[in-house]
């Protein structure tokens, strides 16, 4: 990239340059120019990551670990250096921490058929309600498997984990096995104090799991700074292709879980009347894996490293800022979540309501903004139960990563006044 | 398409009015519909006698489209033969899935033939369905009902 | 490709056109050309395929069903179309018959959870002898869940099922809950009659679970005449990407199972205090979806649809037929599995005796194939059991596809006999 | 590299040989060790004496890489002192993690050196290690056992 947008410059990226990574983002919507601000439901591909996909699968493809000819060799060095890559990304203490999954969902739900095998009525897991799906169901799961009790944190006005009704009730308490929270919210936008729940997990001897799938993309990780236990993430919200996740646990409590799915690759000895099985990482991982989808995950991570995560995060920060100060001029926006920087995250969630007073729905929101180019997320998220709480059935979320530019959330902030006054009768 | 062939004005004229909103007694049954994607939900209760659609009631949340859809719908099919009704919801599926192919007839559809447009945007079909498929759910329930 | 090379001539196939679109096969490995004969343990993927995905995730990419912008409707158009492809190349009723998993064990996994969550001690649940660890390890852990107990066919010396002892054993029987049979194995190649078993299952109000993973990616499929529920098969065998496969269910039946995984798209209503879940299939698909891979699966179902899954077949019985008329003739060569081509699929296993009476270890075949550019698979492919009944521990196995051609085969027989001589002190 | 540097004479003659096997009394400790992706299996008794390593016996099924390294091992640590013998192990498997990349010392390793040519194939080091893991593995036992 030679021409360098004013719009597109950042303090902390070349934005341009990242930008001209990013084929789809030269695309129309609608005969106008794409606005992408749908990130933290799936971020872009940077072509490194597709070519990485494409090279794998036309030049080197073999199954991995039983196929030991030239090619299995190479599919298998590939897929073990990607296993590598994405351990040194989130600070684990050996490649074999991590265990690759289809998504954070499947890392979710490895956790808690594992960690909660052994539950039983009066134990309690506790997640919180401002979670995503994918944290919620699995535990309910388990609960209703095991006769376990499940509880959460509630939030306070802010958005925030309410701390101190969770110390006023007892929350953490000597009958908590598991405790499981989001790192950073997916519609809040709120950066969970992970490391200091983790405390009063530990403190009681519960296992603390983090859902890391909105903060892995984009924030520095470190495990042993977050004090997880266990942490999923997702490839395709990190610039990675779908079909791919990984849950980083540590390694002598992964060493202690039972199985999960049963099959090839996940055993030692196979008879007919009852099995043994591998060493982790292997034994959460049965049949064959996403290799071309590991493989693009480690270009992924080493297209995010070349970025610098800190430079990511820093221009997120300029993104988010840019939103939530437009956003506050826009009449008619209620803004969910912490209204400012401090521990807060790019997923801005809001509503909009017409002058005559009419709340816009999500998904007519949606569709202007659509109609001129600018791709936003509108519906509950994944967080319905986070929806109840806030009293409304919906919201609509504008979201960034490394490639998004302030002038694309002018475009989003045009859009939302040309809707508003649409619904509004002002047309 | 532009927004205003879209959101045509009866749609929005139905999206606030919301005629017969509210659910009324007596009715022969209810059915709680929800699409799990978007979040949308009604609530439709359907009262069935001498062979008619005698009322229609309904508690929704969601859309424009989902809620004028929902309320054109109770214009059209209130008062009328329960099989003219249900032909009714098959004319209205028919155009949904037609991908913007179809020339819907405004002498059958009436004011429905204002979602043509939806027509074109497969992720919203589903919205312009959710209260005829309650109401054909609640219909058919209901008969069943009456059948006993 | 315009020359055709006389070895590459098939009565059923342009075997050197198909070869064409596999970029890998014009590979050098150790000097030489590849011939790559492990395709019963990963396939090769056509340019084709790999445009797809590479297209969709340059061009098209976003989340489906929740993002519905411009983009998501198309990520969305394109997966649910990739499902409707597979959906007919296996004869199902309609689409939402196919749930889309990560790979055949997670589908057989999936099978066990939801088809085993109500059964109890004194239940039975049938496999046989010849399974795939991925159709054996899940039941077995089922069957540690639930107490019920894993009963399984033996095998006939030729390497077919043993219905005789089966039936004298009464081993499907008023207890039997679940049958679970491989289609084709992947080590014997024999082809099970499993619309005959259905029919034993069936009659004792049995369920029938069929692994395909062997059959749907060389045999015309329909799931009406093998008499399945449930069939299981996988994306990367059948000229598709990793990290995605399929599990297929008649929809009552689906419809009937409770959830497995959970997470986002599976939920209908989720509430802190309890969750209701969607229809099949996404009840079954909690997650964000393997999207692109679904995307290249469906281009690889299009691009054996155009071949033609009839002369696939023929084309892969030729090369079968020289395979085990080569093979026969080939001193030192113990044949495992039908040595005829009724009911045999195109896995073909074998140990090799030097003529002093030493057996060659496999893993010693295969490295000195590898180093003449042949591809095989050494060790037990994940059928320890099998390995175990026929009194052995390893073996070696050539499997084809359509791009097989006689010449690789010709190949493979020179290359054991060097190997025979190499290590019976010939050299 | 060809298969003739792969598999080096004295390799292909301790497939044959395998010194050693054939699990014998008396012994300290007792490991079986298995490469769950391939099927290679070893059984391995160690019997400590004095410091000194005075006895290593086995039985093993394998490829010959597997077969030779255990049965070179044996006759290389047996009558030496344990230290020396678990410095061994130390040498051969930085050899063996070397990709190729390292110039093997006759003097120390003897004729462990002809598995060089393993070291630059990722998929087989495993099979080369096998019997030295399983030695470490049941050495470290029995000399636990012994401080008992
Ligand atoms: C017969 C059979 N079943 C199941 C599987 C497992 O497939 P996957 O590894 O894709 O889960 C395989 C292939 O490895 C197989 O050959
Ligand atoms: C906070 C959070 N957790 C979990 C998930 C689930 O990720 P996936 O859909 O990749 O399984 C998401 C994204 O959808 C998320 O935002």
């Amino acid at each position: 990239m030679t021409v360098t947008d004013e719009t597109e410059v950042s303090m902390a990226l070349d934005v341009a340059a990242v930008r001209s990574d990013f084929p789809i983002l030269t695309r129309d919507v609608a005969g106008v120019p794409l606005a992408y601000l749908d990130s933290a439901n799936t971020s872009q591909k940077p072509r490194a990551v597709v070519d990485a996909i494409s090279d794998h699968l036309l030049r080197h493809n073999a199954n991995v670990a039983r196929a030991m000819h030239t090619l299995g060799a190479e599919a298998t060095g590939a897929f073990e250096a990607a296993r590598a890559k994405v351990a040194a990304f989130v600070g684990a203490a050996r490649p074999e921490e991590i265990v690759f999954t289809k998504n954070a969902s499947e890392a979710l739900n490895l956790a808690a058929h594992t960690l909660g095998a052994g539950l039983r009525p009066g134990d309690e897991i506790v997640v919180s309600v401002m979670e995503h799906h994918s944290n919620i169901v699995p535990w309910q799961l388990l609960a209703q498997r095991t006769g376990a009790t499940l509880r959460w944190f509630d939030i306070t006005a802010e958005g925030r984990l309410d701390l101190d009704r969770a110390r006023a009730e007892g929350l953490v308490n000597e009958r908590t096995r598991i405790v499981s929270l989001t790192w950073v919210s997916n519609v809040l936008g709120t950066v969970n104090p992970v490391a200091r729940i983790a405390g009063w997990a530990h403190a009681v001897g519960a296992t603390m799991v983090v859902d890391g799938s909105q903060g892995v993309p984009h924030l520095p990780t470190s495990v042993a700074e977050l004090g997880a236990d266990l942490l999923a993430f997702t490839g395709h919200k990190m610039l990675g292709p779908t079909g791919i996740g990984a849950l980083w646990g540590r390694y002598e409590l992964l060493a202690s879980l039972p199985p999960f799915l049963g099959g090839g690759e996940m055993i030692e000895v196979v008879r007919m009347d009852g099995s043994t099985y591998a060493p982790p990482p292997h034994r959460f991982e049965a049949g064959t894996p996403p290799i071309a989808e590991a493989v693009g995950l480690g270009a992924a991570v080493d297209y995010l490293t070349a970025l610098g995560m800190d430079a990511v995060a820093a221009h997120e920060r300029e993104i988010t800022e840019h939103l939530l100060t437009g956003l506050s001029q826009t009449p008619g926006v209620r803004l969910l979540g912490p209204a400012d920087l401090d521990d807060r995250g790019g997923a801005v969630s809001f509503t909009l309501t017409t002058a005559d007073g009419f709340e816009v729905h999500p998904h007519d929101v949606m569709q202007l903004l659509d109609s001129r180019g600018v791709a936003v997320r509108g519906g509950h998220h994944c967080a319905r139960p986070l929806h109840d709480r806030l009293g409304i059935a919906t919201s609509t979320r504008a979201s960034s990563h490394a490639y998004t530019t302030t002038a694309e959330v002018d475009r989003l902030l045009d859009a939302l006044a040309y809707t508003r006054d649409f619904f509004g009768g002002a047309r | 398409m532009s927004m205003e062939q879209l959101y045509q004005d009866i749609i929005l004229e139905h999206y606030k009015l919301k005629s017969h909103s509210g659910r009324r007694e007596p009715f022969g049954a209810e059915v709680h519909h929800v699409n799990p994607s978007c979040g949308d939900e009604v609530t439709l209760r359907v009262d069935l006698a001498d062979g008619r659609v005698r009322d229609v009631s309904y508690d929704g949340v969601g859309c424009a489209i989902s809620q004028a859809s929902t309320s054109i719908m109770s214009d059209l099919v209130i008062g009328q033969p329960v099989a003219d009704a249900l032909r009714l919801h098959d004319e209205f599926l028919a155009l949904m899935q037609s991908q913007g192919k179809s020339e819907p007839d405004e002498d059958v559809l009436g004011d429905a033939v204002a979602f043509v447009g939806v027509s074109q945007l497969p992720a919203r079909v589903k919205c312009a369905l959710l209260g005829w498929s309650a109401f054909k759910d609640a219909t058919l329930r209901a008969t069943a009902e009456e059948d006993e």
